[in-house]
């Protein structure tokens, strides 16, 4: 690309922790700089941009500034990239919209179409069109250098939709059923190398579930595995309240 | 194989090799698709049948199959029509002359020419599968003694959609040839048939008894084709089929392109209609 | 053939003399419940008594990743890697990794013949041993035996004390030469029994797996699976393989990279566009059960599972290849079956 | 001196989470002076409720990207407290590892990142990159090396995975622990001694400034405590932790969607500065050197020197890690399964000192193991009393400079808190402030 792309960063509700200075990728960081201009990124620097190239935004959507804010982004960006679980599905704190004392109200929103009525923390895709995404919580770094260079390279980035358990085979883990424990990497989108369960903890599905997921078989699974039904529902939910939602029960 | 035998054989091949190749032209056909000439290094042929394809790669982006639009009567070069779908494609789609790519192959099982020789060949093709059977029918122009006569179906979405234009009224030129083109949704400016390809098939006139049949489209058209022929009396064995399946090497190992036992990639992508028949898989 | 006897005490004895001649790849455990095939380091943690490893041997001849050619983008050049032969010896391979690698032998050196996998494959020598079949095995019912020696250069046959010990191979009696081992007279134990099997002689299964295409099962089979492809993943036999483009961040160099893929995923037989040929995880079993004991066999003459059972014990959803065949089976041969 | 003042600094930079600074004084009366937190309110508490132990430590983690490793330890403890769950001694000292790591790695970033662009007078740490490219690689490697501690003994040094209730799922091999000495003693130590140079170079640039203020942190016995103590004020002296509410008293104000927390005072603070006032007895020489080299006392009352204070510490984490990595050694890693079997289910307490200050997580399990009652109470939040405090000083004192010149001493001001917002609106039950735009 002849002239660097202009970059924004920017956050909404989340814990920042996707934000690229807080992850391990110090070695990284120098050559993003090398290809990009990053014209806006309130957490490092001061100044705003009127366009960028591309946007990387971090966070659900759970006010009705949030929502202003992510249209202006969106008008001013080429590309839209959601990072990291809260960006991509609601990520955890959707799992508060499944509790009937948090509603958000008419007024948030007036009666625009793009938005769940009784869904407060919602992904970026539910109210502005999202080019690419990268997930995780935190989002996995490796997917980041992906998106990133494909989208310097001008190509389509390619997101990963096969289940954690390949990544895990790959890596010759012992599945941490063996060890009495449950795991959610079955119905969980692979990407990040099978992290959790290659030190030992189970997959608690931050990455979100695979496209066309069978949630019926991946409840039987955990029921089989000594958990109740409620709490089997309440493990998938963590990372996918707003998916599951769609999925019913 | 036992072990002893597998190291007689020696090491095999690299399979997975590319060369590196030139683009000599791109011509637009529509919006979505582009012909590419391409060259390869010392302008060697390729030396493929109709009905083959080739693995195109663009590092750092990858690798898709594109059958061989170009008949090897042509020699020299070969041409690759392509629609823009992805991520590959997308890239390739902003390419000019002078740039290159990867290619491997051909690859394949194409259409076994010698059992079409002699006798009357009917094409029929749907969107995108006119490409792969343009080599065909080049194939039969260039050595138009050499066959009875060509008869080609080609339907397509709309006339914005519909390629090689210009070519398609060439081969209506060609001796003992004929065109029938047909489309679903016509603008404003057409004037030719309209309705799905098959429903240019009741009006051929078909010698049943030597004829030799190809059919290449979207996967929904091969039911509806097959019905169409057979019920005017198309014998099974005079039909043959080019059917399309993921596949990433090309060369029958990594599995994609199965359909039941058969590999696409290897025992297809043109098929007897008589050996897939029974694959459930094949044109469900 | 020369017989002889190698009593347990003596094994890390036997595993030192083996590393001084070459690398040694013997099963190790891993985690608490699990082994592994990895390069001795300790001869002492070398076990030979294990049910199965999480994966076979054919991680070292077809690697989980492989680089298949790495890239310059900045003068479009190339360079293919090398491929190593994995001149190791193998120690405590069980008779149906051998033959599973045979059957990946026969995969990749027949059609185009890949010289990624037969250059690794070239100068392995192996040390077979018997295993006791579990819940899982049932090797038996696809003519493979736990004594079976086919491929090995030695092979252990283990008794209470020790191993009785055969030469196969010449190339096994240079390996075993110089250590100094009291021949074995008697036969070798006889081979434990299976607790799993198919219920119709190996002969028949292809032709009852050909009329299944239409059976319950698979459907049946869906409702449970998760499409997870862990069974693809940890079959020996299984090697088709994903390929994708790595670019570092620079956006100059990078490689191509193939991976192990499966058929039980759903991407797997997706083409541009979208469509999903085997969008039905029915249709996913389906396949990957009938490559096994009917598309292939049918071209080779040789069922393509080995009665390993690692698909069934890691499967999350306990799903048994040896139930969802013998649920055919039963209704061919009209006998009632358990429920898969 | 009679003048009316409008600030307004909206969503401030260079802070963890959103936060305004405003600012009214009319006819030289301030009515007004305050950080407004404006981030979105998370609810953290309700999400804990009914959720199983196996996740407190997950979910909480999750409240804060930057003090992920704090709040996951912080919960194992209240946890483990409630359940009764033992944890061996490997297993603390694991968990001390990791809490100097984090510690290293969150002031060495504020420090460089969020601070130093401030007393160089650039708006980012990006015109560094060109202008002072050591000292950017230098930052960027102690941060590495800090995170890889991390990652190395908790599987990921942002949400961390393998410390869960009762010990670790996975134990970090001898080889990589000694990898890290090897690297904390040949790059980090010289790197630190580096940083004193730089921030010595840099202090002129510190605003002198000061307020009498309660401090409070933890305090234990044999170190400089981070893990855990007793919780000390430099005010009222000390209690155990399990009575923790008896040192903040949270209370909710209008204008944050954090809650605020005082306990003897107005206000207290807690942080470096606050651990700095309590515990300086215990950092190691080669902290207590570089503390004298860089002008801070003990006593300090200016907020603005919470910053070299971090400085400070970053050197003790450092070298603490080393002796800790030393002990692990010594005694021989042992593969240990955590311990998930509780003996009780009941309430628990954690205190932590976690780079913003002390935290705390307390829960209450039912009898199938889930989450009855949580509460957290987030470092920044017991700060904001305190730095509303700060600015009513400070205000008046530079009310003749001009108007950039105060803005920019109140966003410092802010800053060396080093307020991690994200942290903070974790809480359930308050309204917040609608926003203009
Ligand atoms: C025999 C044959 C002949 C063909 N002939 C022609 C022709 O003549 N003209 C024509 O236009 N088309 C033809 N096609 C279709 C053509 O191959 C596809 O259009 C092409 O593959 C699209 O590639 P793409 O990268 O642009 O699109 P996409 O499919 O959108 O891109 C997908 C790409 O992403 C990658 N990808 C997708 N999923 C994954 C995953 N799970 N893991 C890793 N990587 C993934 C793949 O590398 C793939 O290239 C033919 C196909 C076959 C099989
Ligand atoms: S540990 Fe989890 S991700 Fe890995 S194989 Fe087992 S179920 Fe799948
Ligand atoms: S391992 Fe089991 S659940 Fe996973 S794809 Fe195979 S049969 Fe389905
Ligand atoms: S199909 Fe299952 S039992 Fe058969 S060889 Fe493969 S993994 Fe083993």
């Amino acid at each position: 690309m002849s002239t660097r792309p202009r970059v924004g960063i920017f956050d909404f509700t989340g814990c920042e922790g996707c934000e690229l200075n807080k992850l391990n990728f110090e070695d990284q960081l120098l050559d993003i700089l090398a290809h990009v201009d990053i014209v806006e990124w309130r957490e490092a620097m001061d100044g705003k941009a009127p366009v960028y190239d591309i946007a990387f935004v971090e966070g659900a959507l759970s006010t009705p500034d949030c929502i202003k804010r992510i249209h202006d982004i969106r008008r001013r960006s080429k590309v839209l990239v959601a990072l990291g679980t809260c960006a991509v599905t609601g990520g955890i704190n959707a799992v508060k919209n499944t509790r009937p004392i948090e509603q958000v109200r008419e007024e948030v929103y007036g009666e625009d179409k793009y938005l769940f009525p009784t869904l407060p923390a919602l992904p970026l895709s539910s109210v502005v069109r999202v080019d690419h995404n990268v997930r995780g919580c935190p989002m996995t770094q490796r997917e980041f250098v992906q998106v990133f260079t494909a989208l310097v390279m001008g190509k389509q980035p390619v997101e990963p939709d096969q289940a954690v358990c390949v990544e895990c085979k790959l890596r010759e883990n012992e599945c941490v059923y063996e060890k009495g424990m449950i795991c959610l990497g079955p119905v969980t989108r692979a990407g990040c190398d099978a992290q959790c369960p290659s030190v030992g903890q189970y997959c608690t599905g931050c990455r979100g579930l695979v496209s066309a997921p069978n949630v019926a078989a991946m409840e039987e699974i955990l029921v089989a595995h000594g958990l109740s039904k409620d709490e089997a529902w309440r493990r998938m939910q963590l990372y996918n309240a707003n998916e599951l939602e769609g999925v019913g029960r | 194989m036992n072990l002893q035998q597998l190291k007689d054989t020696g090491e095999g091949q690299d399979l997975y090799l590319p060369v590196m190749a030139e683009i000599t032209g791109v011509r637009k056909l529509t919006a979505l698709e582009n012909l590419y000439t391409v060259r390869l290094p010392g302008g060697v042929d390729l030396g493929h049948q109709p009905g083959q394809f080739v693995e195109v790669s663009i590092f750092g982006v990858g690798e898709a199959p594109f059958s061989i639009s170009s008949s090897p009567t042509r020699p020299g070069m070969f041409e690759l029509g392509i629609r823009r779908v992805g991520m590959l494609t997308d890239v390739l789609a902003g390419y000019t002359a002078g740039q290159r790519i990867g290619v491997r192959g051909p690859f394949g099982h194409g259409i076994d020419v010698e059992r079409f020789r002699g006798r009357d060949v009917l094409i029929v093709a749907g969107g995108i599968g006119l490409v792969p059977m343009r080599s065909m029918i080049q194939y039969v122009i260039d050595r138009r003694d050499a066959f009875g006569r060509l008869i080609v179906c080609y339907g397509s979405r709309s006339d914005r959609e519909l390629l090689f234009t210009d070519e398609l009224e060439q081969w209506r030129r060609a001796p003992r040839t004929e065109v029938h083109v047909t489309v679903d949704h016509p603008g404003d400016t057409w004037k030719g048939n309209v309705g799905v390809i098959t429903t240019l098939i009741p009006g051929l006139d078909l010698d049943l008894q030597n004829l030799a049949c190809c059919v290449c489209g979207p996967p929904v058209m091969y039911r509806f084709a097959l019905l169409a022929l057979r019920s005017r009396g198309v014998k099974e064995r005079d039909i043959w089929m080019s059917l399309e399946r993921r596949m990433k090497c090309g060369v029958g190992k990594c599995g994609h392109c199965q359909i039941n036992g058969s590999y696409v990639c290897q025992d297809g992508p043109v098929y007897h209609y008589p050996d897939i028949k029974g694959l459930q898989e094949a044109l469900e | 053939m020369v017989r002889f006897f190698l009593e347990h005490e003596r094994l890390v004895e036997f595993v030192e003399h083996l590393q001084r001649q070459r690398r040694v790849i013997a099963p190790h455990r891993r985690g608490e419940r699990s082994f592994v095939f990895q390069e001795v380091e300790d001869p002492a943690a070398v076990v030979l008594d294990y049910p199965r490893t999480l994966q076979s041997i054919r991680k070292f001849f077809l690697p989980p990743r492989e680089e298949l050619l790495a890239f310059d983008l900045t003068d479009q050049s190339f360079e293919a890697p090398e491929p190593e032969p994995i001149d190791a010896v193998f120690l405590g391979v069980h008779s149906y990794d051998m033959a599973a690698l045979a059957r990946l032998d026969h995969s990749f050196s027949t059609g185009n013949p890949e010289r990624n996998y037969l250059a690794r494959r070239q100068g392995a020598l192996f040390v077979g041993v018997t295993f006791e079949p579990d819940a899982w095995h049932f090797s038996g019912s696809v003519g493979i035996e736990p004594d079976d020696t086919d491929g090995c250069d030695v092979f252990l046959a283990r008794l209470l004390d020790g191993y009785v010990l055969d030469v196969l191979t010449e190339a096994g009696r240079r390996l075993v030469e110089g250590f100094e081992l009291p021949p074995y007279e008697g036969p070798r134990p006889p081979a434990h029994p299976f607790h799993q099997h198919i219920y119709v002689p190996q002969s028949r299964l292809s032709g009852i797996m050909g009329h299944s295409f239409e059976h319950p099962v698979w459907a049946e089979a869906a409702q449970g699976c998760v499409g997870c492809g862990t069974c693809n993943l940890v079959c020996p036999t299984c090697y088709c393989f994903d390929v994708a483009e790595n670019v570092d961040i620079t956006a100059t160099k990078g490689y191509r990279e193939r991976s192990w893929d499966g058929c039980t995923l759903r991407r797997f037989s997706e083409v541009a566009g979208g469509e999903v040929f085997r969008e039905h995880l029915a249709a996913r079993q389906r396949h990957r059960v009938l490559r096994k004991f009917k598309y292939i066999s049918d071209a080779t003459g040789m069922p393509w599972c080995v009665g390993c059972g690692r698909c069934t014990s890691a499967c999350p959803a306990g799903i048994s290849i040896a139930a969802i065949v013998n649920r055919i089976v039963g209704d061919a041969e009209r006998v009632p079956v358990a429920p898969i | 001196m009679s003048r009316n003042l409008d600030i307004n600094v909206r969503h401030l930079t260079r802070v963890e989470g959103h936060g305004d600074i405003v600012v009214n004084m009319r006819d030289g009366v301030l009515e007004k002076a305050e950080l407004d937190i404006v981030e979105a309110p998370r609810y953290f508490e309700a999400l804990l409720k009914g959720r199983s132990f196996h996740e407190a430590a997950i979910i909480t983690s999750r409240i804060c990207g930057i003090c992920s490793l704090g709040h996951q330890i912080t919960s194992l403890k209240a946890t483990e407290q409630a359940l009764g769950l033992e944890v061996s001694e490997q297993t603390v000292l694991l968990r001390k590892l990791l809490i100097h790591g984090a510690t290293l790695q969150s002031n060495v970033l504020h420090a460089y990142f969020l601070a130093a662009p401030d007393f160089l007078g650039k708006g980012s740490v990006f015109p560094l990159v060109a202008s002072h490219p050591e000292v950017v690689t230098r930052a960027l490697r102690m941060k590495r090396l800090a995170n890889d501690i991390g990652d190395v003994v908790s599987g990921r040094a942002v949400h961390p995975i393998t410390p869960v209730p009762g010990g670790f799922t996975r134990i970090p091999t001898a080889a990589e622990l000694a990898s890290l000495r090897t690297r904390l003693v040949e790059q980090m130590v010289p790197d630190f001694l580096a940083t004193i140079e730089t921030m010595k170079s840099l202090a002129g640039a510190i605003p002198d400034f000061s307020r009498p203020t309660e401090y409070i942190s933890l305090r234990a016995a044999d170190e400089y405590a981070l893990y855990d103590g007793d919780i000390c004020s430099t005010d009222t002296g000390c209690v155990p932790d399990t009575e923790y509410r008896r040192m903040t008293n949270e209370f909710v104000v209008a204008h944050s969607t954090s809650k605020h927390c005082r306990v003897n005072r107005s206000s207290y603070m807690v942080g470096a500065l606050a651990r700095w006032n309590n515990n300086h007895d215990k950092l190691c020489p080669t902290a207590l050197e570089a503390a004298a080299e860089l002008g801070l006392k003990p006593g300090c009352t200016n907020p603005y020197l919470n910053t070299i204070a971090q400085v400070v510490e970053a050197g003790h984490c450092a070298l603490e890690a080393v002796a800790i990595i030393d002990r692990l050694l010594g005694d021989g890693l042992k593969a240990e399964a955590p311990n998930q079997e509780p003996t009780r289910f009941g309430t628990g307490v954690g205190a932590t000192e976690v780079p913003r200050g002390i935290l705390y997580h307390e829960y209450t399990y039912d009898r199938q193991g889930r989450i009855a009652r949580a509460n957290c109470i987030i470092p920044t939040g017991q700060n904001l009393a305190n730095i509303d405090d700060d600015m009513k000083k400070l205000v008046p004192e530079v009310i003749a400079e001009p108007q950039e010149a105060i803005t920019l001493k109140l966003e410092m001001l802010v800053r060396a808190y080093d307020p991690c917002i994200s942290c903070s609106v974790h809480l359930l039950d308050v309204t917040f402030k609608g926003q203009e735009s």
